[in-house]
């Protein structure tokens, strides 16, 4: 399965099961979504269940508190992470807020889906990765998957999840990457990050599209004799303290790779936890591999901006060689 | 009703006059003199509670209120229509819906007292609570009339949102998505003039704001809000259209805010003395009360003694949420997921620790 | 015009037929037949661009682009009104009003292949880069407007929006700023039929989408915009109103998107032969042709030779955008401060540094 | 001179000195603004200088991107910071990037002014500290003044940059710190954090609001023989890294205060600064003392959130004590 179609699957599965699903969102129903994640989905579910709303963010987020309020599970979908922002003001005051607001009365139990990242060479918009911003709301849930597997078993916890979920779906391996995975409903467990790779030098942490990369680097880390353990986040928030401190304290060296830019990024706050839950297992300054603090060029400047595996390599071995 | 009312034609939509005189038989909503006295003393709880929560914020022993004086008529029409399984969809100057709907004073002076727990709204069903960025809730409306659309329930959506509401975005897309989903929802405009200091007559060039329906295909009416009658009559055929035909209503009620914006604003810097005298003339709660004396259903006697009967119980509530103590600690971080995730755990405990610390100073 | 065509009547204003045929000579605009031939020959460069670009994508020398191919004769209509120092205010599919004003088509080629350097047109005065955030720009126009009135300058503002784009907040509050502030902005909604694959009859239930301008208070008017004089009518009118009156005007040009959404788009999905068809006959470069052939302004063999020149000219102004070069790193940190800021440098350095390492191994 | 003073007598003086600079936002016209930080303005500069807007925050900004395009220089008011999000879009995809988009042709140069911070026992959405995400937005600079000297000086500077800045104002101290203030012009620095006090044991991190409160909890640390390096950051972006860097060189040891949410907040990005520039000289983990990553509670419960000087001394008496 690629990853388009293990999160097509996530979604069938739960429409099939929980009649309270719906999805909507720019495109989604009768063309199946620009990237053809919802192909299919409102031919056998109708078009009360999975269908196009009109243009306009602010509108597709705010219906979806009401009518989570009212009990139903909206699952909508910004066409890219992009164009988020016009729904920004629903997603900060309200879908986070409500649950606190009412006192556990009402909920606005949903998940916005939206596709993120670069390395597509895309116009302007189309490329960003500000998980960041997400992950300082309170009362959110952030999760980015990596593989076809934990997108699947990540969606279907999002969906039943009673916490609203910000879904980053990382399209630039929306395609490239297959894997075996169940027809069959799975969960993975938000909030539980992944130790992908045992290793003893050097802890090094990713998650989402960078994921790929961060493994072509660990082959020449391999090849360099390093020995990494290597960590997918799959949650941004809440993160797992625990496995990221317990895997310092074993290596004493950290590195973590995101495309997001640098400054108040999701590396800053692995960083910080490195140093409040391992201070003094730490034997070189925890590094970030990140984006530059500038916005993601148009195509022809995108190979400066993307963190490459050389790079990555190039920031594992000055930390292990500190 | 909303053919003769077309907004294009700037027609304001009004039974009663100044002095509580029927002018418009023809529209005189389907409404029992019995109803009509038990919606006067409803209004009349309101205000009362409405002024003496304004005097407890002077005290100091509440926070920030937005009064809902001036406005009681609006609420009071609703009323009229609005049934359990309704859903009532506020701003925040919405006391006299809060209380139709079920909210207790109580809990309404809990949450301007600064408790979320003012929000739970125990015997209020599909009450949602306070929303503050303008105009985002009527989005959460129109969703909840899909729902309603979606497992063909028989309720129907009230929104409510101020006249400087119009002006953003939100506004435009909730009627938008409203008429393309067709889903059960009454919006209603309060339209009391002033969005804080300014004056409505800026927001927009629009000859009024019921003709904005228009860019959404959707009936509006443009009705004196503070005229009962009218605005019962308009609520009843409002909610017919909802619910019947699940037809997306808007109407914008023209009336006035008497107080302040909040209790922190101070409204003579921005407006008239004649301007105010002018809406004196049409409170709706002096032309409701001459109606009722005409027909005799009423006089300032019994008028005093309910008075001083809702001053008791105003205190009484008022007393019983200002003993309602503390804030416990847990009760920052123990609603914000359906389980609280490590992370605020351990927030929750090392501040524990550090109060601790503190007792031993 | 603008009261005999009010879209409340939901009438199109058009001035030609499908065959070139002077339907309301009374609308004629004031055009001498060399500029009309002029405006022909512009439209076919836009058109022949539009095409050539769609190939080259195919090719894969080209990024996403969205074509303009079966909107010429909207910009065709705008071109004739639009002065230097007037503003143009685009979304992204606005390729004949970018050469009208006078943007090359190496920069938007350059654009489209990558280089934020295709944004800086350099001879063209007063022309916003793309704006890819739906109906966005449209806020930006009417800041300009408001410049443009505050220093009391002879200009006007003319934007665009898709179909699509009027359910955005940003549409209606740009709208109502323009209302309130009284500026010259002429906003055109390009009315192509889709939002990408969504039909514009689910965007929203008004009768169609000039009418929304009542919601301000606004003259607004629905032209059929595959005609070049009913385009080139109302905008004059509308420059006129604006650069006059200092009125915003809005125009909903109808039109139809003959190519895809983008070149990563199939529209054979989501619509049909029948409709393309339909449409195909209304094409306004085939109208405005039969036009100019039936005043002997203009034969098939003219139409040639010119279309081979201008293949030649795109194929140069490709050429060279391809041989545009190398992106200096140092370009994704230039621009975004007056003065590169430290944390900015040091980026730099330090990728720099790596650069170097690489180029060691 | 108040912060509100200060405030106004440097939108006195740049609307005096510059025709292009207008003001607008709800209620900052005739009224003078909420918080009466416009007072008189109007009056002396006329309506088509200082003046109310419609109700609509994407509306504000968005006609501000236009007015900078066309030369124009305005100073635009969000009532509260927790009522910018609406106006969201336009300053992550337009504010932050028309300069880059047009390759220095247009900018967007305008000054976002915003009241910002709890402590007031206001409403919902009236107490909030989100400069992070602002912070994490490349193209914006972010400056937050703590004293009416640097409301005055960086205002002026602000207003003169060609960069856009978001300004966050303290509002639980426009009213609470009196200080001698030139009435003349005089400017602050952008990017430059100001050393306080000096000391040697502890340096200790803070800005706007809360830096009342970390100066209480020095007069406790003074008490207790701690000698504590103060900064105010004064600019969140770009953050003063030399200042800080240098200041951990001396001491060994950082705390960071904000009352904004820990996760993701400013103080995460101070503890990578530290790490990265001076992890040899570190004696003790960086510590963070923030607000909960929570929603601001409503004002009985705001005493819980707020970091209190007890709080920050006892965090500080531990990170010299580690
Ligand atoms: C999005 C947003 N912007 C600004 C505010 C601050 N604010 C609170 S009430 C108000 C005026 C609202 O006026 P109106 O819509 O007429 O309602 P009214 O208060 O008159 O009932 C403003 C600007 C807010 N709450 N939300
Ligand atoms: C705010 C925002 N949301 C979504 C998108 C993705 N998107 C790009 S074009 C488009 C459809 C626009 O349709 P329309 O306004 O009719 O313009 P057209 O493309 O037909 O010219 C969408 C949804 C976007 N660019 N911006
Ligand atoms: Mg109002
Ligand atoms: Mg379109």
């Amino acid at each position: 399965m690629t990853l388009v179609k293990a999160i097509n699957n996530a979604l069938d599965i739960k429409l099939n099961e929980n009649k309270d699903v719906v999805i909507y969102g720019e495109d989604v129903g009768y063309e199946g979504g620009v990237f053809r994640v919802t192909q299919g989905l409102q031919e056998k579910y109708g078009a009360q269940r999975v269908f196009d709303s009109p243009l306009a963010e602010s509108g597709i987020v705010g219906t979806a508190v009401g009518m989570a309020v009212a009990g139903m599970k909206p699952v909508i979908e910004m066409q890219f992470s992009g164009f988020a922002y016009p729904g920004f003001n629903h997603i900060i005051s309200h879908v986070s807020r409500m649950r606190n607001r009412s006192r556990g009365k009402y909920t606005s139990s949903m998940v916005i889906r939206m596709p993120y990242g670069g390395g597509i060479k895309a116009l302007e918009h189309h490329s960003e990765s500000m998980e960041a911003i997400y992950g300082h709301i309170p009362g959110l849930k952030v999760v980015m998957p990596s593989t076809p597997h934990d997108a699947k078993g990540l969606l279907i916890s999002a969906i039943e999840s009673q916490d609203p979920v910000i879904y980053m779906e990382p399209k630039r391996i929306y395609r490239a990457v297959k894997q075996e995975v169940s027809e069959d409903k799975f969960n993975v467990q938000i909030g539980k990050a992944n130790v992908v790779q045992q290793g003893k030098d050097v802890t090094v942490v990713s998650y989402g599209a960078m994921m790929r990369d961060t493994q072509k680097a660990l082959a020449l880390a391999k090849k360099a004799g390093i020995s990494v353990e290597l960590i997918d986040l799959r949650t941004i928030f809440p993160l797992d303290v625990d496995t990221i401190a317990s895997s310092i304290k074993k290596t004493g060296r950290i590195v973590t790779v995101h495309e997001a830019p640098n400054s108040f990024g999701v590396a800053s706050e692995i960083n910080s936890i490195a140093l409040e839950e391992s201070f003094l297992h730490l034997e070189a300054p925890p590094k970030r591999v990140t984006g530059f603090d500038t916005i993601f060029p148009l195509p022809q400047g995108e190979h400066h901006y993307m963190p490459t595996p050389e790079k990555i390599y190039y920031e594992i071995e000055k930390t292990v060689k500190f | 009703m909303f053919k003769e009312y077309d907004p294009l034609k700037n027609k304001l939509f009004s039974v009663m006059d100044k002095d509580g005189n029927i002018t418009h038989e023809k529209w005189m909503p389907d409404i029992t003199d019995e109803k009509s006295l038990q919606a006067y003393k409803n209004m009349m709880f309101a205000r009362k509670a409405d002024l003496m929560t304004v005097s407890y914020q002077r005290q100091g022993r509440i926070y920030t209120y937005p009064p809902n004086y001036g406005q009681e008529a609006i609420a009071g029409g609703i009323a009229q229509v609005l049934r359990e399984d309704d859903w009532v969809v506020p701003a925040y100057r919405e006391l006299g819906v809060w209380l139709a709907k079920g909210a207790t004073l109580k809990e309404v002076f809990l949450y301007f007292m600064g408790y979320e727990d003012g929000s739970r709204f125990e015997n209020a069903k599909h009450l949602l609570p306070v929303s503050v960025p303008i105009a985002s809730q009527l989005l959460h409306a129109t969703g909840i009339g899909y729902e309603i659309k979606y497992n063909q329930k028989d309720e129907v959506v009230y929104t409510f949102v101020g006249d400087g509401g119009t002006s953003e975005g939100d506004f435009h897309e909730a009627l938008n998505f409203a008429s393309v989903w067709k889903v059960p929802v009454v919006f209603v405009i309060q339209n009391n003039q002033y969005a804080i200091s300014f004056n409505v007559k800026n927001q927009t060039s629009s000859r009024n704001l019921a003709v904005k329906a228009v860019a959404y295909g959707l009936k509006s009416i443009q009705v004196d809000g503070n005229d009962f009658f009218a605005m019962t009559k308009v609520a009843q055929e409002a909610a017919k259209l909802a619910r019947e035909k699940q037809e997306p209503v808007l109407v914008e009620a023209l009336t006035y805010r008497k107080g302040a914006h909040t209790t922190s604003d101070d409204p003579s810097k921005y407006r008239t003395k004649e301007e105010e005298q002018e809406w004196e003339e049409k409170d709706p709660m002096k032309r409701m009360k001459s109606y009722l004396a005409s027909k005799e259903l009423w006089d300032d006697k019994q008028e005093e003694e309910l008075d001083a009967q809702y001053k008791k119980e105003v205190e009484r509530q008022f007393e019983e949420a200002e003993n309602y103590g503390e804030y416990p600690l847990e009760d920052v971080f123990k609603y914000h997921y359906d389980e609280m995730p490590d992370v605020l755990k351990k927030q929750l405990y090392a501040h524990e620790k550090y109060l601790k610390w503190k007792e031993g100073q």
